[in-house]
């Protein structure tokens, strides 16, 4: 039965993420945007306190219990709400973001227990997800960082260079966090030689190195790792360390299947992001008068509230797309299709209104007095990572299109 | 509580007019369009799976209760198989949910039975003005209050049916409020256009100009309730035609790009068609779950429903315009002829603009 | 030195066609639209006369004098017009357009004489070009159609199938014309085994059949040609007769030349017809009291005017590719790239301009009581052939990408 | 006669302009935009192409004729190097050329030598004003005269240079018009705001917000002349500073796209990114012609002038945004972080919308 209403206990939550939007985000948004690389540690603690007070211990659904599953839904509703409150902000949240997804996608309950029970601490700590390499972006199977097992000492030996991490230095260096290392554990098997392992804080060889200095989100680090002879446990692979060629691309389906979870929660903080700066406009047009009449034809209607009811049209029907996409999620539906779509067209949208936004507000828009700017170039970045507009667009036509990634690339 | 799945019943709806729409409408839309004319056999077939009898409740002859969104689930199948079928299909339903919504009990008791007990007829909806910038809350068409009467005075485009319906609903200005009038068929002063209105799409309905010359009706015939609900049920039943339409030029295309050898792979292999093709799926179930979500606004009696409603359906026109005009595109010089159906959803997918006041759910 | 100055002797020309437009296209342009397949006699028979008294044979350039060349030029600025007065009408102009452009780009002197001189005749003649067949529509290097020569007779056998051809009815049954078929030599030469062949109306083996029915420009005859061992003279090959293997591509690269002459020419129909419609639409608005007001700040206009004024600015833009791209053709410069990129623009901004004006003008626009709705109809045709809006993006791409077609298919 | 081909003086101008562009502005953009500054022997340099001094004929100081089209050509490349490199070497000329258009003989001959004739140094212009729906043809800025003065009230923003600028031309609505005001250094009543303005974009230049508090002007301060062939100047030299910003954008994508590899071809070799650079140098080149027709119009005094330079610059806002975007689009994670140069350029190309009066042809 089709139904468009929230249900009451994601409701609940909606409101309290909202009040720390409001109250913890909000206020000092502008100070971590002019202040790059400060860590904003009052929010931090504070969602790390109420996470545990709640007997949470990372943002990423582990609900085993039967009955109707929420929890994706719900984290989509927590990261909507939160990047609506900043985007970048909501980047240091810590307890565990998409290192622990994959964990919770491909590892074993073992694996699960024991890397994510760090969540649960006294203090904040933080994970992050390392796949793209300085020579690929978008095409994760040419990933060149490798995994050899030395069978004496069964530990894995790493070695790489990995940029673009999210949260790299809190999860490595401000915590005792940890990363998700892709990398190949047979160079001759393409993406079938893929495996995920985790990489702990403190371990030797590896190093984070480079803060980037980035057009948005800049409370959120982004750093570069380096992996040089860095050794890990055999049992820190997440997945079989068995490869089978030319069959199953276990690895990266493992990637696939952690894209699957994600990539709704980053449309989500697209979605966020674009309401907040459509809600903003909305109210400094009225503040000048300005009132977007609904209803009307389009030939009766000004060409700012044209663009406007556009604005609104393209934010609900992309944030219904996220949210059928994790609704299949909680329900178990196969959901790579709805996943990519949601994506596509969070960024799209998320890009469209705040170039508009700031367009329609004039000098006000362009002006750092007001947050539209920085929305803007907070929100480029959505259509960027976790796979890009193209990749998603991909990812899409192979399905609606029935075809192998040979057969469209 | 989230869901996107439709219920059973629902399911079993959409699967009985999903068949009739492929192995009828769809077959019979070239030459209708081409002949324009749609055969009453087809349309009585349609008529037969009682979409509009299961929205009209047991005491008015039907069997069921009114559900916007069921209603929408079932005209977007039927206008992914033909749009004009699935206008014409919708016919009785222009008069008697309206009926439904803004009429009296007594209007019910006396209008809606010989509706829906009966075979398909034609009725008809007076609603779209020849202007521009035709406006459904601001019509130029007026209603004056005389004596016992309604004075009817205006004139009014894309009637469908004008020329044979039993009876239509007009609608017209009243006390600055839009307000719907039961106007039988052959009232003095009713003038339906001698020669069908001609239109870019849509050939298979006989549409007519008809100009209401001082019409003067009995009191009883206003509807009394208000607009808004009628004119967000029809909203949504265009804006659900029109996710018909632009699904049935998407998968066609898709088929076509799967089909046919260019430089040596498929069409859809290449890069610049995939992505197109990628778009239109993501743009069409984006406005799919607006215009369900108005739907079950509409069914939920949420405050903003006509809100809701009216971003669906601008959402829609666009939409349909982008993707029947890619369906056109990724078929090239295939698509521009006459021969396949995309150019047909091209010149209907256009109208979609104007069409609010031909379907209602 | 830049200059937007219309010439002299091209405003002269410009100034007669308009009269023709105003007065012998647009009065019937609904009747023709209404009668597909009826042929616009009167046109046809004043365009012809015009043409001998002013002592012209083709539309087509035939400049061969010293001094600065307009021909080009002129033909767009004529086509622009014929295609403001009716884009399906303008398609029956005799006097030669694709198949004589084609003997222009790649015939000897002989040829031009022996083919293109029945235009000069007492009644008009067509010619028409055979590209496209059933299996391949933008791939014109997949065509099938074969041409063996038959060395006893010194004739070429031509066997294959031809569809979508423009003009074929009237310049093989309606006139002694001819039409340009396109054909290997050598198949296994691909593209360098490609030929233009010349085939006049009435030889044996070349049936016309099936006359298509439009979305628009249904004034114009679009019909399929057999040819079923169809005999024409050696010497009606354009070009070589000899194959260089794996060498510069001669018949593909007359193809394209040809192209670069003929796209500008197409884009100048769209430009004519976007045009048309944008005036029209200015002039029904401005009936109903909407003036655009040029120079207000965005946030001032109505959703309308906003629209209008986008149109402007797409049309006149698109204009300027076009008059560029033939201005560098009659210059001598190599225009591949601009003779692409304005039939690119030009198709876009025709179908936007025509698409946006039938949704402004609501039930008017839908209606057949205006033309607007007829040219949304004969707009689309302008995306699609002369190569499609995405061959000519692809062509596009390799030039300001440096790269050839093996690289970037 | 059409032709699309720069003199060949034009095209020596575009030589060297575009060696500075790319030599000095380009390299120094990065580190002007973090650190918030401008080096002055960078501007000096940039000064000494003598661009605005060609602009002005040997009586006022300078060596030519005004040509709007040669300025385009001109900023197009300078703006292609770094756009607030661009903007600071012509302020002079926010100052100059208002003067040369609207002057009288006497402004001119007094103003003009002291700017033309010596090194650079800052002038300013205060156009735009802190509303969401700035008009330049509607300023909230008024000028009201009293006895020999006029009074200046309102409020400015995005005035470059204003603390240090040797004067500044102030626009003001007077009898409904607009009109422009020689305002020297240190006036009474003239507030500059005590801290820079922060913007999106164009860091290397300080803005300040200026408040003209009953500023006391004499007579003789008034440019006579109209305001439109002002505005048009500006329009179009910020137009063509637009293309500029998207030529760097494009140029740099393309060489990205066809260096690095993904899925074992060139980035370029994707069909989906090939497109997207094939529809934005397009996109360059058909408002690049609009921004020349526009400028062709204004050398040439023809009547639609204002109307082609509007067209002219409401072209190049969208133009640019899309290109830069693209840009940054086709970079990915790389355009997205500060060390190339992409976003700058999309930060920038954002505020073409308004940056009319912040540059002048």
């Amino acid at each position: 039965m089709i139904d468009f209403e929230i249900p009451e206990k994601i409701a609940g939550t909606r409101l309290v993420v909202e009040t720390v939007a409001v109250n913890m985000m909000r206020p000092v948004s502008r100070y971590f945007d002019e202040h790059e690389h400060e860590i904003p540690w009052d929010y931090i603690n504070f969602m790390h306190t109420a996470t545990r007070a709640m007997g949470g211990s990372s943002m990423v659904p582990s609900e085993k219990k039967e009955g109707p599953r929420f929890g994706f839904q719900r984290l989509a509703v927590m990261v909507e709400m939160l990047s609506w409150g900043d985007a970048g902000i909501y980047l240091c949240t810590p307890g565990g973001m998409l290192g622990s997804a994959a964990v919770s996608a491909t590892g074993s309950p073992e694996q699960k227990e024991r890397f994510l029970k760090r969540f649960r601490g006294e203090t904040p700590v933080f994970d992050a997800m390392c796949m793209t390499e300085p020579q690929c972006g978008s095409d994760t199977s040419a990933i060149r960082t490798t995994a050899v097992l030395d069978q004496e000492k069964k530990e894995w030996l790493l070695n790489g260079e990995k940029i673009f991490v999210t949260a790299g230095h809190k999860a490595m260096l401000d915590s005792e966090g940890f990363v998700v290392v892709w990398a190949t554990i047979d160079k001759s098997a393409g993406r079938a030689g893929m495996r995920p392992f985790v990489v702990e804080a403190k371990t030797a060889g590896c190093q984070v190195l480079k803060m980037e200095h980035k057009l948005g989100i800049r409370a959120s680090d982004t750093v570069s790792i380096v992996l040089q002879d860095c050794r890990v446990p055999f049992e820190n692979i997440l997945g079989s360390p068995e490869v089978v060629k030319d069959q199953a691309t276990t690895g990266f389906k493992g990637a696939m299947a952690t894209f699957d979870a994600t990539r709704p929660i980053v449309a989500a903080q697209a979605i966020g992001l674009a309401r907040a700066t459509l809600e903003l406009l909305k109210e400094m047009l009225a503040e000048r008068g300005i009132i977007i009449r609904y209803g009307l034809p389009r030939q009766k209607l000004s060409s700012v509230e044209k663009e406007v009811i556009e604005m609104e049209i393209l934010l609900r029907s992309a944030w219904w797309l996220v949210l059928k996409a994790v609704w299949m999620m909680d329900n178990g539906k196969p959901n790579s299709l709805e996943s990519s779509m949601s994506k596509v067209r969070a960024g799209d949208v998320v890009n469209r209104i705040t170039q508009k936004a700031v367009e329609i507000m004039g000098p006000l828009g362009y002006s750092c007095e007001y947050l539209l700017e920085k929305w803007f170039r907070d929100a480029k970045i959505s259509d960027i990572y976790e796979g890009t507009g193209q990749i998603n667009r991909l990812v899409v036509a192979r399905q609606i299109l029935g075809y192998r990634s040979s057969e469209l690339r | 509580m989230y869901s996107f799945e439709p219920s059973e019943e629902q399911k079993m709806l959409i699967d009985a007019v999903s068949r009739y729409a492929s192995n009828d409408l769809r077959k019979a839309a070239h030459e209708a369009e081409e002949n324009k004319e749609l055969s009453s056999k087809l349309i009585s077939k349609g008529w037969e799976l009682g979409i509009l009898q299961a929205s009209i409740p047991e005491a008015y002859g039907g069997f069921g209760e009114r559900s916007a969104l069921t209603g929408a689930l079932a005209v977007e199948e039927l206008a992914c198989g033909d749009l004009a079928g699935a206008m014409a299909v919708g016919a009785p339903a222009l008069f008697a949910l309206p009926v439904l919504l803004a009429g009296s009990e007594e209007q019910k008791k006396q209008y809606l039975p010989p509706i829906i007990e009966a075979d398909w007829k034609p009725y008809s909806a007076a609603l779209i003005e020849p202007a521009f910038d035709f406006d459904p809350n601001d019509l130029k068409t007026t209603a004056m209050a005389e004596g016992d009467n309604y004075i009817l005075t205006g004139e009014k485009t894309l009637v469908p049916f004008a020329d044979k319906a039993e009876a239509m609903v007009a609608y017209a200005r009243l006390n600055n409020e839009t307000k719907a009038f039961i106007v039988p068929k052959g009232m003095t002063g009713l003038k339906i256009g001698e020669a069908r209105e001609k239109f870019m799409g849509l050939n298979a309905i006989p549409f007519f100009r008809v100009t209401l010359e001082g019409v003067k009706i009995p009191q009883a015939n206003l509807l009394p309730g208000d607009f808004a609900p009628v004119l967000d049920g029809s909203r949504v039943a265009v804006a659900a035609m029109a996710i018909g339409v632009a699904k049935a030029a998407f998968g066609y295309s898709r088929d076509y790009a799967k089909d046919r050898d260019v430089f040596g792979v498929k069409v859809a292999q290449k890069q610049a068609i995939a992505f197109m093709l990628a778009e239109m799926a993501t743009e069409i179930e984006a406005i799919r779950l607006l215009v369900w979500e108005a739907a079950w606004a509409i069914d939920n009696k949420k405050e903003d429903a006509s809100q809701k409603a009216y971003l669906a359906i601008t959402g829609a026109i666009d939409m349909t315009m982008m993707v029947t005009d890619r369906a056109v595109q990724i078929l090239g010089g295939h698509g521009y002829i006459r021969e396949h159906p995309v150019e047909l959803w091209m010149r209907n997918g256009r109208g979609f603009a104007t069409f609010t006041g031909l379907a209602m759910v």
